[in-house]
């Protein structure tokens, strides 16, 4: 019964203005029910407003221009009318109830996460997003990779600047997919509007969302709440597909980290572990440390010709692992496998002029993470 | 009493005419509107989380 | 004249002891709002936060008729060598069961530290459902340079759990304790030169 | 907001107001120069002190908003780093709220409420001036975080937790503190209201026969009262969990980030309404003056600005729809912010009914009224739109947000003290403002806003969030022209500096009652208003007056 009210709102309310959508002037009707639902909200309450806005300035203007002093207008001296106060206090009431049914009937639905098909968790990192496929043993983050000469204006900047990643979160249409939302630092907000899916992801607690996709497409988001430097540089992308192709991923995906595993027992060579060790430094580090090491004072110290870096090899393999708690560093143990974390120190301690010739292996650092 | 409730009442709207207002402003007991103010204020509260609650069902 | 400002002067007085008494009230309430707010939370389930006092098992017929799937998701954090894991990621019960589930703790250091799990349930709404009967998160863990300590959690959903969860996901984040004689190094971690 | 200086004549002056007061001992010795501002007590001139004050602070705020918005004039990252943009942000918000806003409300209400209720000053003129020189000492200490290591706050003004306290800068300490003794004087200004208010008022005039600015300074100064130790607490707990190592809101140690959201807005929500309740005080009292007749519903705008403080306290969790709150919570808290919606509504109402059958002139005064009546509705559509609580996940922390509160506090409670300003001008100063002068502001103003804000709907709409110090192609075309109303409407406000500079020192003179509607108590004393007015508690004439 809810539904067809809704359908009814939905309907009506896209009239007119049906471009809107495309023009970019509006909310997104999106690509799920529930985005479509809201949009239906989202467009019935504009049209309420609209409506009084027409009524309450149409009064006003009008007296505005009847009643001037500088027509001779004389003024009236009343000042209470029971009957008509009785009556603009009821209509509102009577109008938000009529807002208020079909916005608890869509809040209910969008609260009810149950008989979910797959499980996705999604953690928020400063400044990265974090996908688990629970059950499934894939795991990746995503981060942005808008090249920073776009940002810098040193390039020019392509369709999708700032809304690009390395790994977008791949997700089968027509499924029932819940999040499990959290976060290892501050708080951040997980926002694709098409899916009209927002929710904060909270250190030490967990929140809970769906999203059921209707048509495959690449959906775009960022995150929405402040959480420091690099608020404006943390994208969602997410890559709707038909569930046939979703499971062709997985496997792959699977059979990547299977081989990844592989990689620990193997002995690397320097060269290897540099490039891959600069692929990871630019895509997790460099948006704190900088490229070139740098670092950012006072919260993100410098890398290149650090002295205790350079000096303590056991320290920083530890600092990369196991984080520093309360501050910006987080624990890359479980976020990177033990090849990255490998590749990533060797990279660091041999880069920008740390001549340290140190090369750590994969074997060695996943023996650190797990005895 | 009643008299009381019905000014806090008409007051939570918004809507008092000045005839009400005069009276009770010569009744001089404060008081007795800010106390049943408050007690309608919770009645208020506890109705809406009762609304809430049954929709919530 | 002068009698006019005398009642004045008592009636500010009045006032402004009447006005400083609320400011001190609720400054005291704001305080106060936070054991409130850790009640409310535990007793409506708000914001997933579990009870962490043991509660007795309660004998109860077990539902036959229907499964909860249970997941168990271990998170570390930045600052603890810790490796937290759980024999199994999910199982299903059913309402009215007790159920017995192992966590191991690994310290991947050789120095001992304090570590505390901290736990969330999602949906909120099974929070009050769930009757920890065990758990580690009730209090701090201590393990000694490379130690490996295996713990289980037994608990136990209530019968009157409502219909529409069929899911409940326990979520623990392993965060470092730092003792007060702690506090000076965790100080000094936050200096600049020393952290990377 | 206004540069007004006492009129320096006023000791000739000191006992004309109401004929029979003889000055009190203590006048002649007044200090000169510096000193007598340092130190005065009178409740006129720390209104002006509290006005030049606000002004100049609006213009600081307002630069940090410029800076902001010139990196946003088009995509990518141009003249700051988004380290200084997130200190931009959170100081243009800190600023204008705590010390643009809510001082120029304290200045305005202690120039008018004394002179409205028929008392010879505040109730405690040293308390008074105590508060005021907070002011001054809790900014200069917060303005100067910014050039301490590691930068100014930069975690927004709404500094949740944990970004503003284990991730914060190390001038953490400091804000907290600029914030405490900012609070302190808001705290110590509404005492000193309401004590006024309640026991000062000239015989015979009852609580119902105040105006309403006077009114909704009391219930403003209540809720100050009431949610100003509540932030005290907020901040205190982040200054704990910062030095002392407690966790409040470190999950960590067992607290909980969120708890630190519910507390602030508990304070915030309030806090928004402090804002706008003493606006529509001043509007209430312009409208009737300048349409010629009594205003409609007086006991209603009463309740109903009762009624709004009231619900303030019910709907703070509208801001946290996307935290995680359980379905109830979620419902409750939409519920009340509907209905937070008819009696601001009826307000509105009493505004347009008051002008039907009125006969209208349209002096600044009353051009700057009307404007808020028009544009802080619209903010308050969006405010209806956003209190839906599954749209509002579309909604919240996008510029569609940004775009609500600005329209709700720039042409609302800004427009709202500017009209004041050019009202009790006249009373300050002996002169009328330049009215092709402030005409022209006016119209500058009306664009200006407008164009700044208006293609934030739409920026925020199509998927902007807030706070971000740059953005993606689709947004240029609206980030543009914001851009180009802001500095438009920064500049057009050196128009207002320049009218009240204008008045200050001269112009068309001004009687006593200066505005041909106007009924209040203060067109009884002479323009400019002397030093010491109501020595003698004037007889309050009933029959002018709303019944």
């Amino acid at each position: 019964m809810h539904r067809s009210w809704q359908r009814l709102l939905f309907i009506t309310s896209t009239f007119g203005i049906t471009q809107a959508h495309a023009n970019g002037w509006n909310m997104p009707v999106g690509v799920t029910d529930i985005s479509q639902d809201i949009f239906g909200l989202h467009m019935a309450i504009f049209w309420v407003c609209v409506v009084i806005g027409v009524i309450v300035f149409g009064v006003m203007f009008y007296s505005l221009l009847k009643y001037r002093h500088s027509k001779g207008a004389k003024a009236a001296s009343f000042h209470e009318h029971t009957s008509v106060e009785v009556l603009w206090t009821a209509i509102p009431i009577l109008i938000l109830i009529g807002m208020a049914v079909p916005a608890t009937a869509t809040l209910k639905n969008m609260y009810d996460s149950s008989e979910a098909d797959l499980d996705v968790m999604i953690t928020g990192q400063q400044w990265r997003w974090r996908y688990e496929y629970l059950g499934e043993d894939v795991a990746f983050t995503s981060n942005m990779s808008t090249p920073r000469e776009q940002i810098r204006g040193e390039e020019t900047r392509d369709e999708h600047y700032l809304l690009d990643v390395d790994e977008p979160l791949v997700l089968p249409i027509n499924r029932k997919v819940r999040f499990l939302m959290t976060s290892d630092d501050v708080i951040h907000s997980w926002w694709v509007p098409e899916l009209a899916v927002k929710q904060d992801t909270i250190p030490g607690f967990i929140n809970e969302n769906w999203v059921k996709i209707n048509e495959p497409g690449i959906y775009r988001g960022q995150c929405a709440e402040l959480c420091g430097v690099n608020h404006g540089f943390m994208p969602v992308v997410v890559h709707a597909v038909e569930e046939e192709e979703f499971e062709v991923w997985l496997a792959e995906r699977k059979e990547a980290a299977e081989q990844e595993a592989m990689g620990i027992d193997r002995e690397w060579a320097m060269e290897d572990l540099m490039a891959r060790g600069e692929s990871v430094y630019q895509a997790i580090c460099s948006s704190c440390h900088q490229r070139d090491g740098q670092g950012a004072m006072p919260a993100f110290p410098a890398l290149a010709n650090n002295d205790q870096l350079i000096n303590n090899l056991d320290w920083h393999i530890d600092r990369v692992v196991n984080g520093v708690s309360g501050a910006a560093m987080p624990a890359f143990r479980s976020t990177l496998n033990p090849v990255e974390i490998a590749a990533v120190v060797t990279y660091t301690r041999n880069a920008w002029g740390n001549e340290t010739g140190d090369v750590v292996q994969p074997a060695a650092v996943a023996e650190r993470i797990a005895q | 009493m009643w008299s009381v409730v019905k000014s806090v009442l008409s007051a939570l709207l918004g809507v008092q005419n000045d005839l009400n207002r005069q009276q009770d402003f010569s009744s001089g007991k404060p008081a007795a509107f800010i106390v049943t103010g408050v007690v309608i204020t919770l009645i208020f509260v506890l109705i809406l989380i009762g609304i809430a609650v049954i929709a919530s069902r | 004249m002068a009698d006019n400002n005398s009642v004045q002067s008592v009636g500010v007085r009045r006032t402004v002891i009447r006005t400083v008494a609320a400011l001190i009230g609720m400054f005291a309430f704001a305080f106060a709002l936070v054991p409130l707010y850790d009640v409310f939370c535990r007793v409506t389930g708000l914001n997933g936060k579990v009870d962490t006092t043991a509660k007795a098992i309660i004998h109860e017929e077990v539902d036959q008729s229907r499964y909860i799937t249970v997941q168990f998701i271990t998170r570390g954090s930045a600052g603890l060598p810790w490796q937290m894991s759980v024999e199994n990621r999910q199982m299903r019960v059913h309402p009215g069961q007790t159920a017995e589930v192992d966590f191991t703790f690994t310290n991947n250091s050789g120095a001992e530290s304090w570590g505390r799990a901290v736990p969330s349930v999602s949906p909120s709404s099974a929070t009050t459902h769930l009757r920890k009967v065990s758990c580690f998160c009730f209090q701090e863990q201590q393990l000694q340079g490379d130690e490996r300590l295996t713990i289980p959690l037994i608990f136990q959903l209530a019968r009157d759990l409502p219909k529409d969860i069929n899911t409940i996901t326990l979520v623990y984040t392993l965060y470092p304790v730092h003792h007060l004689a702690k506090d000076i190094s965790k100080n000094d971690n936050n200096t600049i030169g020393d952290s990377i | 907001m206004a540069p007004k200086l006492p009129p320096q004549h006023s000791l000739q002056h000191s006992s004309t107001a109401v004929a029979g007061g003889h000055s009190q001992h203590g006048h002649a010795a007044q200090p000169k120069g510096i000193m007598r501002w340092l130190l005065t007590t009178n409740h006129k001139e720390i209104g002006s002190l509290y006005l030049i004050f606000s002004l100049v602070m609006f213009f600081v705020g307002g630069m940090f908003a410029l800076v902001v918005r010139a990196e946003l004039f088009q995509p990518g990252l141009q003249l700051v780093e988004p380290e200084f943009f997130n200190q931009m942000t959170t100081m243009h918000g800190l600023i204008m709220v705590f010390a643009a806003v809510m001082p120029a409300f304290t200045g305005l209400a202690n120039w008018m409420i004394p002179l409205q209720i028929g008392a010879p000053d505040m109730a405690l003129p040293r308390l008074n001036n105590f508060s005021f020189w907070l002011l001054p000492v809790a900014f200069t200490l917060l303005l100067s975080t910014l050039f301490m290591p590691g930068g100014g706050p930069n975690f927004g003004w709404t500094f949740y937790a944990p970004l503003s306290t284990t991730y914060a800068p190390p001038s953490t300490t400091f804000f907290i503190l600029a914030l405490h003794i900012a609070g302190i004087s808001s705290i110590l200004g509404a005492i000193n209201i309401i004590a006024t208010i309640l026991n000062m008022r000239a015989p015979g005039m009852r609580m119902m026969d105040m105006p309403l600015f006077v009114w909704t300074w009391l219930i403003t100064a209540f809720l100050l009262i009431a949610v100003m130790p509540v932030l005290a607490g907020v901040i205190t707990m982040m200054l704990m969990d910062i030095n002392f190592g407690t966790s409040f809101f470190d999950a960590a140690g067992g607290g909980d980030p969120v708890l630190f959201q519910h507390l602030f807005w508990f304070f915030g929500h309030p806090e928004v309404y402090i804002m706008i309740l003493p606006a529509f005080g001043i509007v209430s009292a312009i409208i009737p003056t300048f349409a010629r007749k009594p205003l409609f519903g007086y006991a209603s705008m009463v309740y109903a600005t009762a009624a709004i403080a009231l619900l303030s306290f019910l709907v703070w969790a509208h801001h946290m729809f996307i935290v995680g709150l359980p379905l109830t919570a979620e419902l409750f808290f939409m519920y009340s912010t509907m209905l937070i919606a008819v009696p601001t509504g009826v307000k509105v109402f009493n505004w347009v009914t008051t002008l039907f059958r009125g006969s209208i002139s349209f002096e600044s005064p009353m051009l700057f009224a009307l404007a808020f009546v028009v544009l802080f509705t619209i903010g308050g559509f969006s405010g209806l739109m956003l209190a839906i609580a599954p749209a509002d996940f579309q909604y919240h922390d996008t510029y569609f947000v940004v775009a609500h509160f600005h329209y709700v506090l720039v042409p609302g409670a800004i427009f709202a003290i500017m009209a004041g300003v050019y009202y009790w001008l006249p009373k300050w100063t002996g002169h009328y403002p330049n009215e092709r002068l402030a005409q022209c502001h006016f119209w500058c103003s009306i664009i200006g806003v407008n164009l700044t804000f208006f293609p934030m709907h739409f920026a925020g709409l199509a998927g902007m969030p807030r706070r971000i110090p740059d953005y993606a192609l689709q947004f240029a075309d609206f980030n543009l022209l914001s851009s180009i109303g802001a500095f438009f409407f920064g500049a057009s406000q050196l128009i207002f500096v320049l009218v009240v500079v204008m008045c200050v020192r001269g112009g068309k003179k001004a009687p006593a009652k200066a505005w041909e509607g106007a009924e209040d108590l203060e067109w009884s004393v002479p323009s400019p208003a002397p030093l010491h007015t109501f020595e003698t508690p004037p007889v309050f004439n009933r029959t002018h007056h709303h019944d």
